[in-house]
């Protein structure tokens, strides 16, 4: 299996790299090569393979067949810590670190400075700010990580990478829980990284991010290679296509869609609001209308959407169902009122990692049906083939653990949990994050279909022509605030970013 | 597919120690007909198996929530005390044992409030009731065993019913109530989720800490029907040896069984396949005429066999081999 | 003469222990002794623990119920550094005779003994096969017990132990263990006779014989020991053949000897041994349960 | 005050107020004799201890505690009273075959993915085991060395004494403390109780320091057993039965969680004091039956569980604030 010293122009190389999850080929064959100097965007559907590809190609994976290839010498790097010690630095998709150390602990884990033996926790400390002051973070680097924010957890995933990086940069969806301003910052670093010719992977489904910064791209589609290319020739079109195999329209580039407050409202949130958490707002959505929700990270959406759902309960204001008053207690008696929640963090509040797809689809309907009324194997058979036909969920089997697809097919997964339960109300945090351009549009497709069929629902989202495109009203939140109702002609992203950033009234910058 | 599933490592196992019971004493196997009841070493083997399996009914729920319940052993005891002061003091056993599952259903549901309510890790939350519920059992006992005569709580221990031991004919009473509970119900998919993802659980609208109060309480009741019928079994409630370290044989019953201790899959008739498989072992050993200080060195031979064979490992051997066979099949 | 003793016990694992503590306190309570007491909860180094709490306490005087015989060297040095008088309860030590005052306890090879000596006296020249219901593995009693009644069988050709098996001094071992025995020897029937290390498992025996259709005390001879009451309702039932009284009852002279000594300074003898009696059916059982139930069994 | 630190200081609080509680009630538990008794008849627990709270720390659990204590105990009493040995060479020989135990249980928990739990039970039952097919009986160890060990000991004012393994328990808990949380070793082992894929895609060598944590538990029991051999001067094959349990005990009302990540070596000194103390109390008061022992030790483990609870919920409300508390 000896590729030989040959001489090459690639730093780190995949040659006829093959694996085998099960009896799914989730890779086949892949040929893939990097070279110094450049950044170089890995594409391809949710469950193409990239994650799998760069997990083999920094030893957290064997490869069943082919060869990583480390500077013309073939490898076999037993672990990721022999990756790293070959200057190989990466950011996994979804891996959070450690979140009850520190956050110079995890800058420096695995070769923190020792002095005797005994490692050197204020150097480490000092190192620590150095390091991510540079990315413009100034925070306690003593404190448990666990008890940030996951984008600034994110940030210091990076910065460990980068730390960690004499060669090879790996970033698998690094900006998903990232905003402007702050993958802004990281676009800076990789361009200098790259200027000190570092070689750079960068996993994205905002092609947008790819357009900015790749020099070149490999699309992966199903675990076999599309091919690899500069980026320079390629235009949108011709990366999706790639892609997906087929031509996709892009979100349709419809705004301001009519309002329906004609009519009673459906569901309010009359001046709720929870100490500490999110300050009291009132919104209230009709049948068929989609509410958008815009703000920074950390502005509150997601607490808002907790009180909505029952999840924390409100300490004020009051809540109606077509008029009638009522109490949410818990998500339970939110459910039993028709409300659904698509929660933002996918793994620790979605999904049931070792259960099945079909178990996944249908747990929110049984839960709503009560312990006794079960559902039968066939009936569960027949609505999760339903959804995942509708949302077009890829699982070689729906009896297969949920946790061995990919993100994107996770998140759809859920979102077919609430359609099953037949929902009036639906709660969707971030439902596109991390999601590939197909099925980016597919849920803005089914979101606009869901509010035709009459379901009122209410959006979270950063990504704002997303928000634009779907929204018939849009929410702002700064500050754990609602500081803005926009409507009609308003919702435009110039406006949204406008009300984002606006200082409150009478406060002065 | 019908054959490789059961042909699962439990069963290999139990085959196995079967099989070498046999060879170490040739009349294992053999049965007859006695006042009125089955009699032989394979009938001993359920019979004796039973408290055991009733614990694992109850500690496979637990576990399979991701919890773990450590004072079964002590419950069983204070169950048997119950029952025992009380008809020793004169009441009937109908009033009795009712009593004693009382007793037993207040422990679990202590555990349950203290995991569920408390937050209080189950393996510490559990270890209060096993260190102070053996105390308890003696306070009710004054420390003495209290020795009955009730024909009713005698025959729960050592009756018939058809042929078969009466304790057998309970386990397998309660497993079935317990098998049909969880699964023609949604319960078992709720305590899969609730083991798996607790938080996810609470969102998907299932009532988590109801579902863990209840296991725990189940838990407790299937101590309480243990303790019983030990009880009934030696015309005695023991105290102070009652139950004592069976949590430990019961949680190496449910692993055996295949549940995970980190939760989620549980099969129940697993688990008592894996308390019948101890319980062969025990059995075994005792038919064979081995010395009782090898006791334990081959309670922990076979352990480790049982656990090599279930090993991950195993499997991604196979696997491996699987793998590198589908893609040399490719390549020619 | 108020003095304050401390006890260290063992544990509560069987009945008889439970007696003997029941009694200490009734006799301390007699005699107008405070008693401290501690439950060891069957750990050497608890027992080590308690007795180094009441030298610190400064008792009058200690009484152990030691639950090995080794390791008490050191911390009855330190009681006689504290010039505090200690006596051994039911169990002895491996330590110089001078760290302790004397030492009341039965002598448990004489225990085994005097079973074997009864079988071999019951079963005269036939053939008898007998199953041994061992004590803990590794417990004092269950290796002195055995001892002694291999010794009192020794020279018999006729008298064989066939299995032998740790009970663990429980009923319900005891049953479960005899019940294996029983299939194992072609359902009972090749046994002529039972020698359990103590009376609960004697107790779980004669109750997996009589399941297993045979009766006890006649089909198979019951020899054990204790002499707990239960062991001597089935005596009277005809289900128990024989039992070596061992006396719950080790305070009272532990107490005499005491009272001696700190009156008079009176050195006693520093083996005090009780007696192991035997009882058979011809020794009123009846009456024997009647008298002792109220001990604390 | 960093924050984590607050269970510790808490338990630590806890404990000197109920010292003081029993001090007021039996003036005599106020004297270095008491406080001498302490580290000497809780150094075998406390050296254990130490080996269970790294092993609790990387989220495992080692039920074999004891057993392995029971085990040492009977193998150097058979080497120096049966083969002659010098004690010293017995505890070589005996802290080595600890090290091969305790790694190939590391070894199973890794590579075969069977949970501590289990494997360490499995330990549990071979180690015992073996000890009783070695012997049955207890076997006096007289030699020079024990009785030099055992006379020799630090005078404190007020008559008490700091015995050599009393000593020794303390250099344990320091050396312990230092390998916990100021070394890379004891970084790992931090990293495996957060989360184990992370701490592997990190670069932490998970088998290794897997292997090493039971290796370093089973070689402390080891050592405990040692202590325990000089404290009884025998070995026995059911001594230190139940060990396991107290030192989980003492490492979760120490303030580390049984889930691994969060704890501190020193809170399981604290933890090992609280239960001596519990039991020196019981002791001096002397009035507890058998079953009231039972139910006071077990009522006193619950409400130190619960006080930690608390203590540990404020500090973490506070602190983490708004987005952490999702997880209920
Ligand atoms: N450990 C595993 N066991 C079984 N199947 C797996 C495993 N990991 C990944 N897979 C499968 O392999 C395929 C490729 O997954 P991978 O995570 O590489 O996709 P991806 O391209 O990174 O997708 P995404 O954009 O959603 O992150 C998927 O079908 C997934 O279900
Ligand atoms: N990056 C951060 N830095 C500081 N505080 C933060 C950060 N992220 C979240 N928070 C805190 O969490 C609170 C609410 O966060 P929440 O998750 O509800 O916000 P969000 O708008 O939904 O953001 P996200 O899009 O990240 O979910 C914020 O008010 C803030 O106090
Ligand atoms: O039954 C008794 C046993 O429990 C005790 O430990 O030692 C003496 C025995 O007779
Ligand atoms: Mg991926
Ligand atoms: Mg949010």
């Amino acid at each position: 299996m000896d590729h030989g010293g040959s001489g090459t122009e690639f730093v780190l190389e995949a040659r006829g790299v093959s694996k085998i999850f099960g009896q799914h080929r989730a890779l086949d064959g892949v040929n893939f090569g990097l070279r110094s100097g450049e950044v170089h965007a890995l594409l391809g559907e949710n469950g193409a393979g990239k994650s799998t590809l760069i997990k083999i190609l920094t030893g957290a994976h064997q490869p069943d067949a082919g060869a990583v290839v480390l500077d013309g010498v073939s490898v076999h790097f037993r672990d990721p810590l022999e990756a790293q010690s070959y200057g190989i630095g990466t950011v996994y998709q979804e891996v959070n670190l450690l979140p009850n150390r520190s956050v110079a602990e995890n800058l420096f884990l695995g070769h923190q400075p020792t002095r005797f033996g005994f490692v050197r926790k204020s150097l480490i400390a000092r190192n620590a700010r150095a390091l991510l002051s540079r990315y413009g973070l100034d925070i306690d680097v003593e404190a448990e990580l666990g008890s940030y924010s996951v984008a600034v957890q994110q940030i210091v995933a990076i910065c460990r990478a980068v730390e960690l990086s004499g060669k090879v940069l790996v970033l698998d969806e690094p900006t998903a829980s990232l905003d402007k301003h702050e993958v802004d910052r990281l676009f800076d670093v990789i361009a200098k990284l790259k200027a000190d010719g570092l070689a750079i992977v960068f996993i994205t489904h905002f092609l947008d991010q790819v357009f900015a910064i790749a020099d070149r791209v490999t699309i992966l589609r199903n675990g076999k290679l599309i091919g690899t290319e500069p980026l320079a020739g390629l235009t949108r079109t011709d990366v999706v296509r790639m892609m997906l195999g087929k031509d996709v329209s892009f979100v349709p580039a419809v705004t301001g869609i009519e309002e329906r407050a004609a009519g009673p409202a459906m569901v309010e949130f009359d001046g709720c609001g929870k100490a500490g958490k999110v300050k009291p707002f009132s919104v209230s959505l009709h049948k068929g209308e989609v509410v958008g929700v815009a703000g920074l990270l950390g502005s509150g959406r997601t607490e808002m959407a907790r009180v909505m759902f029952g999840i924390d309960q409100t300490d004020c204001g009051e809540i109606r169902i077509d008029n009638r008053r009522v109490e949410l207690k818990s998500p339970a008696q939110a459910i039993a009122h028709g409300f659904g929640f698509c929660p933002e963090d996918r793994k620790a509040e979605g999904i049931f990692g070792d259960l099945s797809v079909r178990e996944n689809i249908i747990i929110a309907l049984q839960g709503k049906l009560g312990w006794f009324r079960a559902l039968n194997r066939d009936e569960q058979m027949e609505i999760a083939g339903k959804f995942a036909e509708d949302l077009d969920i890829r699982a070689h089997s729906h009896d297969m653990p949920v946790k061995l697809l990919s993100g994107g097919n996770q998140q759809k997964v859920i979102l077919a949990r609430w359609l099953a339960t037949d929902p009036t109300f639906l709660i969707l945090d971030e439902p596109t994050r991390g999601i590939d351009v197909g099925a980016h549009a597919e849920i803005v497709r089914t979101i606009s279909r869901l509010r035709e069929d009459g379901l009122a629902l209410l959006v979270i989202s950063s990504e704002l022509d997303e928000v634009v495109a779907y929204s018939s009203r849009v929410v702002v939140m700064r500050d754990r605030e609602m500081v803005a109702e926009l409507r009609g002609d308003q919702i435009t992203p110039s406006v949204i970013v406008q009300a984002i950033a606006a200082q409150p009234e009478g406060e002065t910058a | 597919m019908r054959l490789t599933r059961a042909l699962n490592p439990q069963t290999i196992a139990l085959i196995g120690v079967l099989t070498i019971n046999w060879l170490l004493f040739p009349g294992f196997f053999d049965i007859s007909w006695q006042d009125g009841r089955l009699f032989g070493s394979v009938i001993d083997v359920l019979n004796r198996g039973v408290p055991v399996a009733i614990l694992a009914i109850g500690m496979t729920a637990v576990i399979a929530t991701k919890g773990v319940d450590l004072s079964v052993g002590a419950v069983m005891a204070i169950a048997g005390a119950v029952a025992a002061t009380m008809v020793t003091a004169g009441y009937p056993a109908h009033l009795a044992v009712p009593t004693a599952l009382g007793a037993a259903l207040l422990c679990g549901l202590w555990n349950g409030i203290l995991v569920t309510f408390f937050a209080i890790q189950p393996i510490v939350a559990t270890l209060v009731l096993m260190v102070a519920g053996r105390g308890i059992a003696q306070l009710i006992t004054e420390g003495s065993i209290v020795t009955f005569a009730d024909p009713v709580l005698i025959f729960i221990g050592t009756g018939s019913f058809l042929g078969m031991p009466m304790p057998v004919i309970i386990a397998a009473g309660l497993l079935c109530v317990s098998v049909v509970a969880v699964r023609s119900t949604a319960l078992g998919l709720f305590i899969e989720a609730v083991g798996v993802n607790r938080a996810a659980a609470s969102l998907a609208g299932i009532h988590s800490r109801l579902l863990l109060v209840s296991i725990y309480t189940f838990s407790g009741l299937c101590a309480g029907i243990a303790g019983i019928i030990v009880a009934g079994d030696i015309r005695g409630a023991d105290a102070n040896n009652a139950g004592l370290w069976l949590e430990l044989d019961a949680i190496l019953a449910v692993v055996i069984g295949g549940t995970s201790l980190l939760g989620g899959r549980f099969s129940i008739a697993m688990s008592v396949t894996g308390a019948i498989i101890i319980q062969a072992m025990n059995t075994g050993i005792l038919v064979s005429g081995f010395p009782p200080e090898f006791n334990l060195v081959v309670k922990a031979g076979v352990i480790i066999l049982i656990l090599l064979m279930q090993s991950p490992l195993a499997g991604r051997l196979i696997e491996a081999r699987r793998n590198s066979r589908l893609l040399s099949g490719k390549t020619s | 003469a108020d003095l304050t003793v401390g006890f260290s016990q063992i544990g509560s694992e069987s009945g008889w222990r439970a007696a003997e503590t029941s009694v200490t306190k009734m006799e301390a309570e007699k005699r107008g002794i405070q008693l401290k007491f501690a439950d060891a909860q069957q750990k050497q180094e608890n027992q080590i623990k308690a007795i180094r709490g009441f030298i610190a306490q400064g008792v009058d005087a200690i009484l152990v119920a030691p639950v090995v015989a080794t390791g008490w060297e050191a911390v009855l040095g330190e009681a006689k550094d504290a010039k505090i008088p200690v006596i051994l309860l039911d169990r002895g030590v491996d330590a110089p005779q001078d760290l302790y005052l004397t030492s009341v306890a039965s002598d448990q090879v004489e225990e085994g003994r005097v079973a074997g000596r009864w079988l071999v006296d019951a079963v005269k020249d036939k053939d008898c096969k007998v199953v041994e219901l061992q004590g803990t593995v590794g417990s004092t009693p269950a290796i002195n017990r055995k001892k002694g009644f291999e010794e009192a069988i020794g020279g018999k050709a006729n008298i064989s132990i066939v299995r032998s098996q740790t009970g663990d001094f429980t009923r319900a071992k005891g049953k479960e263990v005899m019940e294996g025995f029983i299939k194992a020897e072609n359902g009972g029937k090749d046994i002529c006779a039972v020698y359990a290390h103590n009376d609960d498992m004697a107790v779980g025996a004669i109750q997996a014989i009589k399941d297993a259709g045979l009766k006890p005390g006649s089909d198979l001879l019951v020899v054990s020991i204790d002499g707990v009451p239960d062991i001597f309702s089935a005596m009277a039932a005809g289900e128990a053949n024989a039992t070596v009284e061992l006396t719950p009852n080790m305070a009272g002279p532990a107490f005499d000897a005491l009272e001696a000594y700190l009156k008079d300074g009176k050195a006693p003898e520093k083996f005090i041994i009780t007696e192991s009696k035997l009882y058979t059916p011809a020794d009123n059982p009846q009456g024997e349960y009647e008298t002792r139930k109220g001990l604390g069994y | 005050m960093n924050r984590s630190l607050r269970p510790l200081v808490a338990t630590a609080v806890i404990f000197a107020l109920a010292y003081a509680a029993s001090a007021l009630q039996y003036p005599g538990m106020f004297s270095t004799r008491v406080l001498g008794n302490f580290l000497t008849d809780n150094a075998f627990l406390g050296i254990a201890a130490v080996g269970m709270t790294f092993v609790i720390l990387s989220g495992g659990i080692d039920l074999s505690v004891g057993a392995v204590i029971g085990f040492t105990g009977v193998v150097i009493a058979v080497l120096v009273s049966w083969y002659g040995l010098h004690p010293l060479a017995a505890f070589a020989v005996v802290l080595v075959i600890c090290a091969g135990f305790g790694a190939a249980m590391g070894a199973a928990v890794h590579y075969l993915q069977v949970p501590s739990f289990i494997v360490t039970l499995a330990g549990m039952f071979l180690a015992r085991g073996v000890a009783s097919v070695i012997s049955q009986d207890s076997i006096p160890v007289t030699h020079p060395f024990y009785a030099a060990v055992s006379q020799s000991y630090l005078l404190m004012p007020g008559g008490g004494r700091i015995s050599v393994i009393g000593g020794l328990m303390i250099i344990v808990f320091i050396v312990g403390a230092l390998l916990a949380h100021r070394t890379r070793f004891g970084s790992y082992v931090y990293a495996l109780g957060g989360n184990t894929t992370s701490a592997q895609l990190m670069g932490v060598p998970v088998a290794r320091t897997t292997i090493l944590i039971y290796t370093l538990s089973a070689v402390l029991s080891g050592l405990a057993g040692i202590v325990f051999s000089l404290y009884t001067s025998a070995g026995y094959p059911l001594a230190a039965v139940g060990v396991e349990l107290d030192a989980i005990g003492a490492v979760v009302i120490g303030g580390t969680l049984l889930t691994g990540g969060y704890g501190f070596v020193f809170g399981t000194f604290i933890g090992v004091m609280l239960q001596g103390l519990v039991q020196t109390y019981i002791i001096f008061d002397g009035t507890l039956s058998s079953w009231w022992t039972k139910i006071v030790i077990g009522g006193l483990l619950f409400v130190f569980i619960v006080l930690q609870r608390l203590v540990f919920s404020a500090s973490s409300v506070r602190a983490r604030g708004f987005w952490k508390l999702k997880h209920e």
